[in-house]
């Protein structure tokens, strides 16, 4: 049985502290390295990390040149090519051409009843997966963060209120809310004349996603807090009469980046998920917004008649999240070696 | 150590690359070429031929014999929803006035011959009523040797207090047309002149002379009251058995089948009922022992069922479950389904509102006819058989009197007639305006909205959509100062006749919140031509009046007609003599028999 | 113990009333008048007047707050629907039936796909993540480890239509996934569920043999793992007898909130394969705008995920002695 | 292989040859930035009965050596070379099996953190008992037993009762006795104490070092001592080891290394504590420079880069060649400075400091 005893970690520990001392000796030039370059060094030789961040960065790019792909293919996500032009859906509504109605100028086929472009939908709804997943993200993140901290380095009655509160938001069936909660914040939202923009939705999903989401970053915020408060440096720092957010943001956030960062970058996947999730249930965004969710929703209406449409947002779903779930994994082993087997 | 991830990134791509080649060699996703669906015979949705009222002799029972039907087994039923309510008082939605016709009887119904015309006989009454006084006064004799399910005789009491207890507070879901005459005072709400007989109090205008006759003195002549009480939520209800809100799960029998359990949402099983007499009853059959239905199956799970067509679901049929819109082109294509199939026009018809209040401009609202999508909307929603028909009137053909006419040629150009709507516009105060389109936030209205903007600012329509949260619809466009211009509509006669397929959505003196008359349209000369055609006591002659006032409204354009909607459904191998009944759009059992 | 127990149900209990309170006053924000519902296609006024009356519509917000809350101990009649005994979460408005009856009769199937999921989860989720830690680095590690990283970004919605697609349209291998009451035939009743359980657990129990893993390394990296292998221990109990109890620790939490999650009904799981269990009544709750049955299937769903804290806390006791329910 | 018998004063050699003697062993782990050699031809013996002292800075590979002695290292990294005898037995080669059945029998380990080395989940006597069965196939009540006679034995008041308390339940000197009970369970031969005080504080420190006397006087229990407090390694060990960059840097009886030390860093280390005797304005002299990287140790003696006689030796001998100890057995020590010179600038420095 293989059994990676600690001391090859201490020892393998003290050799990495010996190689940041600047043993002048004529060995190779040992020079020293901030964290910050030692984890983009040994994240630089982690190839699956690598390979995982071209992916997401690929996505990225095709998100950001989604128009500039849309003009070099000649379609657009929203004109129903479909119901404009005859022949290319039957009577009831499915593409006529086998495979989804894949052919030489849609690539990707139609999508059934509305006959709208396949690839495009897929280009431009990533655009929407990622912005709401990077806002809900980043809301999320910093929400949890403030509150997380407060609570666990103030503690008392605030840490008891944001506890209780931390308690029941996480107590709530969370996918049920999410589809309660999107109508409500719609209706809070309305604009009474003109027509609800789509921003609109947007927002509200935005909104119900953070609400909902920031909870479990506090409660580990909370937690990570809470051990390092007991530390002497802490102590140490309150002795010399710093002011509590000096010693916040001076002494604890220098630790707390790596968790913050982890936790970021593993719950970015998981709001590309939900966001999708809500399209599924007919809560996510409005039928003009491509969006993964809905092309989601229709596949398992026409899957019986036409599997090939279900499967396109299926697979970009999961090459993208699992690209973002081994970037976070790497980016866990890359900041923190200690847990890297 | 940590190279083992170094696989991970191949092995997810040549993973992707499976499922595509797997899609690939699927039997193709591909919707196939056009199914030579023009090669069909055209789907016969034919319209009713014809509604005449019966006589007594139409009104003596057995009903006649199914060809080739023998007594015994279990007819299984599988739907969608349990049945909200089975009280009569309480029955409005045709889905459960369809179980209702199993055990609950009423004064009149309809009798359907071979050749499709239907008949208005008497059911527990000898005939179909007499009046004397243009329809103010109406007298009907119960039929000899008509029981409850306990032996029981039904009597005129009985009636009475069927009608009686339609006032009580607990029993605000069904129809309100006999309550609403039988006050003395029309003007005031029926409910503060009679508060139901639960406190001892009766409803005098209603007499029994003896055990056999009731007399209705209404409050105005109305020629077609013998139509109004052939609705299911004018059944009778025993006095001695009246369990009042609990009368709703697990009503008292008085036709051919009794309630043996009702598991609410989940199923509702019946057994035949001894003292239901068959030479009573000129409308409906007994064959099977049982009926069991099941509930909770979507119309896409039931269609599989039926396609598959195994074990228990061979003797099964439904009522409103149609064919999934997403199956109907399977279903075409299976020759062998197809024998199992039903079709039919059903009295509902869907139309788009046009505020009259908001567009005033009669050329734009022409403007909007004209230029509407018809086509594509039926396609986007399956087709003629899933959805309906397009029409061109406000009356369904199911309707007495109803003719066909097409004023703004529709049919000849369903995609819509840019050019035309434009010419109208440019007669019109606005050339090209605005128009604020609220709809109801389901995926397939979504999609219907992306059509209508399409087609609308092709002819200079400039349309903002509105969706409006689908549980909330009904709420915003009810009030009568609603902010919208143009919002869907559905509506079905309540019996055959003009007055209820046309009164309460067009007449000028009935609009108010939360009222039917979502177009807002109060045109006098329309209002007297309703109170006119109201006092015609000839069915036909009133057929023709109300086709004049169904084309004045369609000359005030005040809504965009939709579909004539037709019902396309299956049924199991293992039954014969299901069909469907056009009154009330959904297949019936009452000519049910198990091969 | 029992003074950690009576604690923690009242702090349970007074979530359960907040979660309540919320959801009650969410609803309110919606524009929607249920009494609608309530009355015919064509409602007179005075009809809609009496039905709010009936329903209780016409009463003060926190009143009605109150009449929900008390009836759950104490029963209520209502006009419209007539007597409701002692665990009563009022009627649905959408299909009249009470709804504590409704949630009784859709919990076994949401029960079942809870249990079947959970069991394979365990099981085969944590004996993968186990191997992995054992053969570290070797083949089947990085197997488990690549397929756990798959399955962890499967999406049901996505994964169940394909599945269905193939297994049971083109192959033909098992019957569509529904749900056959248990007592009446485990046989059908395991053969229909099969689906929908292989489905959620390719996606949970990649979570657990990821965590699994890592836990039993973290484990084994412990000073007093060196200490059991020092005094003479074999690797092989050194690995069962030791280092899986800490393991166990954070993959019960994790598992606490994800049975929580099933219990409440897994909504997008009962959407793809139609099972009629609580999560689609749930739905069907938003769609319909039905305040009793929401209220009751979220406080139920509340009260899982709160239950299963407990529970979850107590295991901890039991497992880890540090850990003292004071 | 010659065998030279060690004459020392105080111990009570019997065996012919030493207990346990390690030949030229060097053991090299492969980390990510490199081969790090933690141990680097490394030879000592340890006569029966006696207590070694192995003393060096942290990074000096003493702890390394030990576990090699136990062959606790995970083998998919690390490569030992040389040899370890106890006695008969050969330990670098020996199979997985035959180091199981010597471990906790004939040789038993203790280690610097009792609260970290205790299984939280198990309660003492079980911790302790499991040792028992395992060697001694004895059943549940006779380990229970055993362990109670042990927890009296290392002065644990009523063991009854807390052998069946969890290790959280316990002071850190409790802890500490318990890990030794732990470790005597089965009368090993020799008992390897890895920085046994470090984590304690002085009084307690005394009562442990003063137990484990106690014990080797009563077992007889030959014992390595390692630790960084040259303290700890002047009141117990009867041999001292100094090592540095995995390297013995010299060795000796106690008496002759502390007081006639002829090793630079050993008297580096000496001057840097503080002693009773010498007068408290004295600065201390801490050895300048930190320990070498093992990743890629300065060529030659590695101790010339913080070494301030490397001069005196002449020739660049101390930048190339490696120097072994000498004389091999008795006070040896690995540089070139000649004995006299170690004498001079020994008597001359430390006169000084004294």
């Amino acid at each position: 049985m293989t059994f990676p005893s600690s001391t090859t970690a201490e020892t393998g520990a003290d050799a990495v502290d010996t190689v940041a001392a600047a043993a002048g000796s004529s060995a190779a030039a040992i020079v020293g390295r901030s964290p910050g370059q030692l984890m983009w060094r040994r994240f630089r030789r982690d190839r699956t990390g690598m390979i995982s961040a071209a992916v997401v960065i690929a996505f990225l790019l095709i998100a950001l040149l989604a128009p500039v792909i849309s003009w070099a293919y000649g379609k657009d996500p929203s004109t129903t090519y479909g119901l404009n032009e005859p022949g290319l859906l039957n009577e009831y509504g499915y593409p006529i051409l086998p495979n989804g109605g894949i052919s030489g100028d849609f690539w990707f086929g139609l999508e059934p009843g509305l006959g709208r472009d396949v690839l495009t939908q897929l280009v431009y709804g990533i655009r929407t997966s990622i912005t709401i997943a990077l806002i809900v993200t980043v809301l999320s993140t910093v929400i949890g963060v403030t509150l997380g901290i407060t609570s666990g380095y103030v503690g008392g009655k605030i840490d008891y209120a944001i506890g209780r509160v931390i308690d029941t938001l996480l107590a709530f069936p969370s996918q049920l809310f999410l589809i309660v909660l999107v109508p409500v914040v719609d209706a809070a939202l309305v604009l009474p004349d003109q027509e609800s923009p789509t921003w609109l939705r947007f927002v509200s999903i935005c909104i119900v996603l953070t609400v909902l989401g920031w909870a479990t970053t506090a409660r580990l915020l909370r937690a990570q807090v809470l051990s390092l408060r007991e530390r002497e440096f802490i102590e140490a720092a309150r002795v010399t009469g710093a002011s509590p957010a000096r010693v916040i943001f001076k002494e604890l956030m220098p630790n707390l980046w790596t968790p913050i960062i982890i936790q970021a970058t593993l719950a970015l996947p998981l709001y590309v998920g939900a966001e999708a999730g809500l399209g599924f249930l007919g809560v996510g965004m409005p039928q003009t917004t491509p969006d993964w969710g809905r092309m989601f929703q229709v596949g398992s209406t026409v899957y019986h008649s036409d599997v090939t449409y279900l499967l396109f947002p299926g697979v970009s779903m999961l090459i993208f999240v699992i690209a973002f779930n081994l970037l976070g994994d790497s980016i866990r082993d890359a900041f923190d070696p200690k847990t890297k087997r | 150590m940590r190279s083992h991830r170094r696989r991970i990134a191949t092995a997810t791509a040549v993973l992707a690359v499976g499922a595509l080649a797997l899609a690939g060699c699927a039997k193709g996703g591909g919707g196939g070429a056009p199914s030579g669906a023009a090669s069909k015979p055209p789907l016969e949705n034919k319209a009713v031929s014809a509604i005449t009222v019966g006589t007594a002799a139409d009104s003596t029972g057995p009903a006649p014999e199914v060809a080739g039907a023998k007594p015994g087994g279990t007819a299984n039923m599988i739907d969608r929803d349990d049945f909200s309510h089975l009280d009569p008082g309480r029955v409005y939605l045709n889905y459960n006035a369809m179980v209702s016709a199993l055990f609950t009887r009423q004064l009149t119904n309809y009798k359907e011959d071979a050749s499709g015309s239907i008949k208005l006989v008497g059911d527990l009454a000898t005939d179909t009523g007499t009046t004397t006084d243009g329809g103010k006064t109406w007298k009907f004799t119960l039929k000899d040797g008509v029981k409850w399910q306990d032996g029981s005789a039904i009597t005129s009491g009985d009636i009475k207090y069927s009608f009686e207890r339609l006032f009580a507070d607990f029993i605000t879901e069904g129809p309100i047309y006999a309550q609403s005459w039988l006050v003395p005072d029309a003007s005031k709400p029926y409910r503060d002149q009679y508060k139901g007989p639960y406190d001892g109090k009766e409803l005098d205008t209603i007499e029994t002379p003896d055990d056999k006759t009731v007399v209705f003195h209404l409050n105005a002549p109305h020629p077609d009251f013998n139509f109004t009480v052939a609705m299911t939520g004018y059944g009778a209800v025993p006095k001695a058995k009246d369990t009042k809100q609990k009368y709703d799960k697990q009503p008292f029998s008085s036709g051919p089948y009794q309630i043996v359990s009702h598991v609410t949402g989940k199923s509702l099983d019946l057994e035949r009922n001894p003292n239901w007499d068959k030479t009573t009853d000129p409308i409906r059959h007994a064959y099977p022992d049982k009926f069991h239905m099941e509930f909770g199956l979507q119309s896409q799970q039931s269609t599989e069922r039926f396609l598959a067509d195994t074990g228990s679901d061979k003797q099964a049929f439904t009522f409103h479950n149609p064919v999934a819109p997403e199956r109907v082109q399977e279903v075409l294509n299976n020759p062998e389904a197809m024998k199992r199939s039903l079709q039919g026009l059903t009295p509902f018809t869907t139309f788009y509102n046009i505020n009259t209040k908001r567009v005033t401009d009669v050329n734009v609202r022409k403007a909007i006819i004209t230029a509407w999508p018809s086509k594509q909307l039926q396609q986007l929603q399956g087709g003629e058989t899933a959805i309906g028909k397009i029409a061109t009137t406000v009356m369904s053909p199911t309707v007495l009197g109803y003719e066909a006419s097409d004023l703004y040629g529709k049919l000849a150009k369903p995609d819509g007639d840019p050019e035309a709507a434009k010419k109208l516009l440019a007669q019109s105060s606005t050339p090209n305006p605005t128009i604020v389109y609220a709809y109801n936030q389901t995926p397939v209205q979504e999609k219907v909205t992306i059509a209508i903007k399409d087609a609308l600012s092709k002819a200079g329509i400039n349309v903002v959509a509105k969706p409006l949260n689908s549980a909330t619809f009904y709420d915003a466009i009810g009030p009568v100062d609603n902010e919208y211009d143009v919002y869907w509509g559905g509506w079905a006669a309540d019996w055959p006749t003009g007055s209820t397929a046309i009164q309460p959505l067009f007449d000028g003196r009935l609009i108010g919140d939360n009222q039917s008359n979502y177009s807002h349209l109060n045109v006098p000369e329309i209002n007297t031509a309703i109170d006119q055609a109201n006092t015609i006591t000839d069915p036909t002659e009133a057929g023709k009046a109300w086709a004049a006032i169904d084309r004045k409204i369609m000359e005030q354009a005040a809504i965009v007609p939709e579909f004539y909607q037709t019902y396309f459904g299956l049924y199991g191998s293992g039954l014969g003599g299901v069909r469907f009944d056009p009154i009330q759009g959904e297949q019936s059992a009452l000519d049910i028999w198990v091969k | 113990m029992t003074s950690f127990l009576v604690r923690r149900v009242l702090g349970a209990i007074v979530i359960l009333i907040l979660i309540s309170l919320i959801t009650f006053y969410l609803f309110y924000a919606l524009p929607r008048d249920p009494a609608r519902a309530f009355c015919g296609k064509i409602c007179p006024p005075a009809t809609l007047e009496l039905v709010r009356h009936n329903l209780g519509m016409d009463k003060p917000l926190f009143v009605q707050y109150w009449l929900w809350l008390s009836a759950i101990f104490v029963g209520r009649d209502f006009t419209q629907f007539g007597p409701c005994p002692a665990p009563c979460l009022g009627y649905s408005f959408a299909t009249q039936e009470p709804v504590f009856d409704a949630i009784v009769d859709r919990f076994p199937v949401t029960l079942s796909l809870t249990i079947g999921a959970s069991v394979v989860i365990l099981s085969f989720g944590i004996l993968t993540g186990m191997l992995a830690a054992w053969k570290v680095g070797q083949p089947l590690d990085k197997i488990a480890s690549s397929s756990s990283v798959i399955g962890a970004s499967l999406q049901i919605y996505f994964v169940g239509p394909l599945v269905v697609f193939f297994v049971v349209d083109t192959l033909g291998l098992l019957p569509r996934p529904s749900y056959v009451q248990f007592t009446e035939d485990p046989l059908t009743w395991f053969v229909h569920l099969l689906i929908p359980w292989l489905v959620l657990s390719i996606i949970f129990t990649a979570n657990y043999t990821r965590m699994t893993r890592s836990q039993m390394l973290e484990q084994l990296a412990e000073d007093y793992v060196r200490t059991a292998r020092a005094k003479g221990m074999s690797g092989r109990s050194v690995f069962f007898r030791f280092a899986w109890r800490g393991a166990m620790i954070p993959i019960i939490t994790i598992f606490g909130v994800d049975l929580a999650t099933l219990l409440g009904g897994a909504i997008i799981t009962e959407q793809t394969f139609t099972l009629h269990g609580i999560g689609e009544l749930a739905v069907q709750a938003v769609q319909n705008t039905d305040l009793p049955m929401l209220l009751g299937v979220t406080v139920i769903g509340a009260a899982a995920i709160v239950f299963l804290n407990i529970v979850v806390d107590v295991l901890y006791a039991f497992i880890d002695p540090r850990v003292r329910l004071n | 292989m010659t065998t030279v018998s060690w004459s020392s004063e105080p111990g009570t050699s019997r065996g012919p040859g030493p207990f346990l003697s390690v030949r030229d062993l060097s053991v090299r782990f492969s980390t990510e930035d490199g081969v790090v050699r933690a141990v680097d031809g490394l030879s000592f013996d340890v006569e029966k009965g006696t207590t070694l002292g192995i003393v060096g800075e942290s990074g000096s590979g003493k702890s390394v050596t030990n576990l090699t002695v136990l062959g606790l290292h995970d083998p998919a990294h690390t490569e030992i070379d040389g040899e370890i005898w106890l006695e008969d037995q050969e330990l670098v080669g020996a199979s997985g099996s035959t180091l199981e059945k010597l471990r906790g029998n004939r040789v038993a380990m203790i280690f610097q953190d009792p609260l970290t080395s205790l299984s939280p989940f198990h309660t003492i006597g079980r911790q302790i008992g499991e040792v028992y069965r395992r060697h001694r196939g004895a059943n549940r009540k006779e380990a229970r037993e055993r362990a109670i006679e042990m927890l009296e034995r290392v002065g644990i008041p009523q063991p009854a009762t807390r052998v069946d308390h969890y290790p959280h339940e316990f002071s850190g000197g409790m802890r500490q006795r318990a890990m030794i009970a732990m470790a005597l369970v089965c009368d090993p031969d020799l008992l390897i104490a890895d920085e046994p005080t470090t984590a304690l504080d002085v009084t307690v420190q005394a009562q442990i070092l003063d137990l484990l006397k106690d014990l080797q006087q009563q077992f007889g229990t030959t014992i390595i001592l390692i630790t960084h407090d040259l303290g700890v390694v002047a009141s117990t060990a009867d041999n001292v080891l100094v090592m540095y960059a995995g390297r013995a840097a010299e060795q000796g009886t106690v008496r002759e290394v502390l007081s006639k030390p002829r090793h630079p860093y050993t008297w580096g280390l000496l001057s840097s504590m503080p002693r009773l005797t010498s007068s408290v304005d004295v600065p201390l002299v801490p050895v300048r420079g930190t320990p070498p990287s093992l990743l890629s140790p300065p060529a030659g003696c590695a101790f010339h880069p913080r070494c301030d006689f490397s001069q005196l030796v002449g020739s660049d001998l101390c930048f190339t060649q490696r120097p072994d100890i000498s004389p091999e057995s008795g006070h040896g020590d690995a540089c070139y400075l000649t004995l006299q010179q170690k004498r001079d600038i020994r008597t001359g420095d430390t006169k000084e400091q004294a």
